[in-house]
């Protein structure tokens, strides 16, 4: 329906991306059960070694399709790296636009490389000032009391002592 | 042209309804498969080109995800957001630039994972078109049938011969999707009527897949096959997105992409000198309208010259022997398809569905489109053997 | 590669919001413009490419509606988008369609018209498949902050400053001089001539350490360029730039992998790739010595901290140099290699336009059209740079002042 | 090959939303359905008048502003009986409630074709070159939707 705004007409639409049904390979399943038993694991590329976490299904620097359901390839990683970058976010990226955080809600992102891997991934990090967080700082994962075998079972990073 | 380019390598995946894989996959399967076919690795390719729509990814840079699976790592890539035949166009354009040598082109789509038939609709103009409902590409093509075949007295038992033949061919196809054996003109005449004259069997069937050629200049494609198919011509030309604009029951924009191809490769009659044809036909009506665009008969004759038999895969000139887009369709791969389907026969690699009764099959014509009632046509001329005299 | 001369430019000036016009007929004023400047036709025309960003209008394939108007009707229309880096993508398919030999003239244009769609939500949906895949496993409140342009770029500021050490006070002197710049480009969006450090820094803070005054704007606007050969060239014009090279190069997407798996690029700083692009495009256009033989330079830089990373990764300056150098002045518009001196994306960014915007500029400088914003020194070679994707697709483009 | 379950189908709840300038010539057109009227642009060099009306005549590449009312009145070029339509909220086909009839209606007056449904006829009665013209809306506001559909003469 054409609408007016100030002296010119418009007419609205949407790109009805509900109706989409994509499909993924499920390499994060035997991640998530990982997770369940409070472990953190990574698939190994056969092609070139490189380790992931999380985990992914085909590896780009050598083109190898990685064997999510071959348990050898599959190993257990350290709950233990270090933060690559991070940011603190002071506003809520809303759909409609920004939302300042009162101080104490603002929340500290990290890119984290855990060690052993080749890969980065994006956490959240707790217990430390704002002025203190550093890149190239150790930092270790947080459990959730009762892992339900979700991403969210590990709850955040906290600095290493 | 300073430089000659050649197709040395195709490949394609099993065409299927809905594909167990995510598409980053299904580019890993089909890339890896064409560097099987090549005989070579990722690492003597330089660079990469995709046909994807990011509509029909429901993805904004559908290209972004890709760059791995595809082996594009750390190479030179783009994305063209048309049809394939479009992609490998702007790869023949790379090469002959003598900026690179061997260039990878892959289109793909999964119509199990975009909502069927609403894509096209959002290419119309948002403030009419679109608003009113009415048009959508089954509805625009059944405009295009009914003033076709009311301009020349074409019947829809022509237009079910199209999709018999088509059909039939698919049947020997392996990687086809539609096959109907002991299909005829009934079979077709008793299919779900969904815009009239338009019948499901006079329409693509929705389909997940991709297809991949690979193309190099000459010092390269002689080392890499024995078997070189090369680009002779090419042409393409854009229609306008208006009706009045546009004669609908003759393909004009066809014509003069034709016309390019053909004065590039120096053909002169094409019914003589084509041995095979590919097309990009999405319903039935429209390959015998490109019949005529192409100069393989007058116009309004297409319905008489699928009569004769001329284009079943034992005739005089073939065309489809694959099955074409009524056989399978995924979108932004069908035109590679067609490429990658005239390289087969020429280089008699076709198996089953290799055109036989000819001596031999030296000269391709491979058709890709985009956009309502083949908005944009695109003409590939391909010959085996003997190299190019350009 | 046969040589390729830029002939023409047209551009519109780019405001937040065109609500007076629809998307065909906007880029028009562009096509109109760069066939007025060059006193061509759609008939002297033999090809177009074209690109935007898909999705941010809600228009699939917009060339289908709009091809006519911008003179491409009964013409062959090769459409590419890449992300961020449309625009230049769409520029060097050009470049490749006359230097190929196939075709002498191409007229390329690269539009967005980013009021009719919403942006956060176009860029969102980039990843929205990734994000479905994440929340499916049960992730919580690290996609949402993923959800947005700045969400990406911030980790490649703070992974920028820990190795160069460059402070947010420079990227506050940074902003306020792209957006000085800006104010004497007729064409730019934010112009903001008296604009200081002091100002950029007082705006808020979005995401540790950008500000809000480190941001680019949303824009609508359209560029197109006409290339043609050596031959056609000299009737056109007197003074053409000239593609002296050109290479695109793409990696693993960064923060997420396909379908919020694991990536291994690990470092959204490093951009091996546009290093990777740059190197293919100098030696091509036979330069050893980058610092001394580019005069002008138009990196794609939405943020501001982006202004220091692409001036290292184009080799302007050994790594870690450049925000040293910045304070020199070297950037100015009377430095020794100013950067944007069309105030950039920063100022100016209609998204699927800009990155051609960028390879506009540097031929505008070389062309000596620039006006205003044209720098002190005289400009032999300039490179254009487009960023797309998530930071993984970089295009690199440099150009001359004289043929091959 | 996969087994089935190795594959997972994600979805999302984000539908982006768009509002589209429509220009000056589109507006016009429109806004003049209120008063029941078609109006359409003529090119000064080849004399063509378009609907709807648009900027540029592509075959001229003129700027158009020589502004002209067609009739309501026209004749069917084309037509086409949909015994389906499209889903637009999930794509594909699915039933209508009865067949409706598209078609391609040149208005006298104008050189342009436009598509628009056929209505207060049976699909037998339906043939190309048939008279028909435009039903309007008992309450014209300026909307596309003034005009309802068009009806044989």
């Amino acid at each position: 329906m054409m609408k007016q705004e100030g002296e010119y007409s418009s007419v609205s639409g949407e790109w009805p991306l509900s109706a989409y049904k994509w499909k993924t390979e499920r390499f994060f399943d035997k991640y998530v059960e990982g997770l369940k038993r409070k472990q953190i694991t990574g698939i190994r590329c056969t092609g070139c070694g490189s380790i992931f976490v999380p985990p992914t299904v085909i590896c780009c620097r050598c083109l190898t399709r990685l064997r999510l359901e071959n348990d050898d390839d599959w190993i257990r990683i350290s709950e233990r790296g270090t933060v690559l970058s991070y940011t603190i976010s002071y506003m809520e990226i809303l759909p409609g636009g920004l939302k300042e955080r009162k101080k104490e809600d603002r929340i500290i992102y990290a890119l984290v490389q855990l060690d052993g891997t080749d890969t980065h991934m994006l956490v959240e990090l707790r217990n430390l000032f704002e002025e203190d967080v550093k890149v190239g700082m150790r930092i270790c994962a947080v459990w959730v009391d009762e892992p339900k075998g979700a991403l969210s079972d590990i709850s955040h990073f906290i600095p290493v002592k | 042209m300073a430089r000659k380019v050649a197709i040395v390598a195709c490949s394609q995946l099993i065409y299927e309804k809905k594909r167990n894989s995510s598409r980053e996959m299904m580019v890993y399967e089909v890339i890896n498969e064409l560097l099987k076919n090549a005989g070579i690795s990722k690492a003597d390719i330089d660079s990469f080109i995709s046909a994807q729509n990011d509509y029909l990814e429901g993805r904004t840079i559908s290209n972004m995800r890709t760059v791995g699976p595809s082996g594009a790592y750390l190479k030179d890539e783009s994305k063209v957001e048309m049809d394939g035949a479009f992609a490998a166009l702007y790869a023949y354009l790379r090469i002959l630039s003598g900026t690179h040598d061997v260039v990878a082109v892959y289109g793909e789509s999964m119509a199990s994972c975009y909502p069927p038939y609403l894509p096209m609709t959002w290419t119309l103009d948002p403030s009419f078109d679109r608003q009113n409902g009415f048009v959508n590409e089954i509805s625009a093509a059944a405009l295009q049938a009914c003033s076709y075949m009311y301009k020349y007295g074409i019947t829809e038992k022509q237009l079910a011969k199209v999709s018999v033949k088509n059909l039939e061919n698919a049947t020997k196809n392996p990687y086809a999707l539609r096959k109907i054996n002991n299909i005829d003109i009934e079979t077709v005449l008793k299919s779900r009527l969904l815009y009239s004259p338009i019948r499901a069997l006079n329409a693509y069937p929705l389909t997940d897949g991709a297809c991949a050629i690979l193309m190099a200049s000459e010092d390269k494609a002689m080392e890499m096959t024995d078997k070189p198919v090369w680009i002779e011509g090419v042409g393409t030309c854009h229609d306008s997105y208006y009706m009045e604009n546009r004669i609908l029951a003759d393909c004009d924009c066809l014509q003069l992409a034709a016309k390019s191809a053909y004065k590039m490769a120096g053909i002169k009659d094409p019914l003589k000198e084509i041995d095979v044809i590919e097309l990009h036909e999405n319903f039935s009506h429209e390959e015998l309208i490109f019949y005529e665009s192409l100069g393989l008969c007058s116009k309004g004759k297409g319905g008489e010259f699928i009569d004769t038999g001329a284009t079943l895969i034992n005739g005089i000139l073939p065309v489809n022997p694959s099955g074409g887009a009524l056989s399978a369709n995924p979108v932004c791969a069908t035109g590679l398809i067609r490429i990658a389907e005239v390289v087969m026969q020429i280089k008699h690699e076709a198996g089953e569905h290799q055109i036989t009764n000819k001596k031999e099959v030296n000269i391709g014509l491979a058709h890709g489109q985009n956009g309502i009632c083949a908005q944009q046509n695109i003409v590939f001329i391909l010959k085996g053997a003997r190299k190019c005299e350009m | 590669m046969r040589n390729v001369a830029i002939v023409g430019v047209g551009m519109t000036k780019h405001v937040s919001k065109r609500r007076d016009v629809n998307i065909p007929e906007m880029v028009y004023e562009a096509v109109e413009a760069v066939f007025q400047e060059t006193g061509l036709a759609p008939k002297d025309i033999d090809a177009f490419v074209t690109g935007n960003m898909p999705a941010f209008e809600g228009i699939n394939t917009p060339e289908l509606w709009g091809g006519g108007y911008w003179g491409a009707y009964r013409k062959p229309v090769i459409r590419i988008t890449t992300g961020g880096s449309t625009g230049a993508s769409v520029a060097q398919g050009a470049i490749y369609a006359v230097a190929s030999g196939v075709y002498d003239t191409v007229l390329t244009l690269a539009f967005e018209k980013q009021s009719d769609g919403d942006t956060s939500v176009g860029l969102n949906s980039t990843s929205l498949a990734d994000f479905a895949n994440l929340n499916s496993y049960g992730a919580t409140a690290v996609t949402t902050q993923l959800s947005s342009a700045i969400g990406l770029f911030v980790y490649q500021a703070t992974s920028y400053m820990h190795k160069s050490g460059l402070t947010i006070d420079q990227i506050d002197k940074a902003a306020a001089m792209l957006r000085r710049n800006a104010a004497k480009n007729p064409y730019a969006h934010l112009k903001q001539p008296n604009i200081t450090a002091e100002d950029i820094a007082k705006t808020p803070m979005i995401s540790y350490p950008l500000r809000f005054g480190h941001t680019c704007p949303a824009s609508d606007g359209a560029v197109a360029m006409i290339f043609t050969t050596k031959e056609k060239a000299k009737k056109i014009t007197r003074k053409p730039a000239w593609v002296k090279g050109l290479a695109a190069c793409s990696e693993d997407g960064t923060v997420l992998g396909q379908f919020g798996g694991g990536s291994i690029n690990i470092d959204p700083a490093e951009q091996r790739s546009c290093k990777f692009a740059a190197q293919k495009a100098y030696k091509m256009a036979g330069i050893t010595n980058p610092e001394k033989e580019i005069q002008v330079a138009e990196p794609y830089i939405p943020f501001g901290h982006q202004l220091f990373i692409y001036f290292e990764r184009l080799f302007l300056c050994k790594e870690g140099d450049a925000p040293k150098l910045f304070d020199q002045g070297v950037m100015d518009l009377n430095g020794a290699i100013p950067i944007c001196p069309s105030g950039g994306v920063m100022s100016n960014n209609a998204i699927g336009a800009a990155a051609m915007v960028r390879i506009a500029e540097c031929a505008l400088q070389i062309m000596q059209k620039a006006g205003e914003h044209q720098v002190t020194q005289d400009v032999h070679t300039a490179v254009a740079h487009g960023l797309g994707g998530s930071a993984n697709l970089n295009v690199v483009t440099v150009l001359g002042d004289s043929p091959n | 090959m996969a087994k089935r379950e190795e594959v997972k189908e994600v979805t999302t709840n984000i539908n982006p939303s768009y509002d589209w300038s429509v220009g000056y010539y589109m507006e016009r057109f429109i806004k003049e359905f209120k008063s029941n009227k078609i109006f359409g642009v003529r090119c000064p060099a080849c004399d063509k008048v378009y609907i709807p009306p648009r900027m540029i005549c592509e075959q001229c590449f003129k700027k158009l502003s020589d502004w002209v009312e067609v009739s309501s009145e026209g004749s069917i070029i084309s037509y086409t009986i949909g015994h389906v339509e499209l889903d637009n909220k999930f794509g594909g086909l699915k039933e209508p409630i009865e067949p409706n009839i598209i078609a391609l209606i040149h208005l006298d007056g104008s050189d342009s074709h436009i598509v628009h449904q056929i209505k207060e006829t049976s699909t037998d009665e339906i043939r190309i070159s048939m008279r028909v013209k435009a039903v309007w809306a008992k309450d014209p506001k300026g909307y596309l939707t003034d005009l309802c559909y068009f009806k044989p003469i």
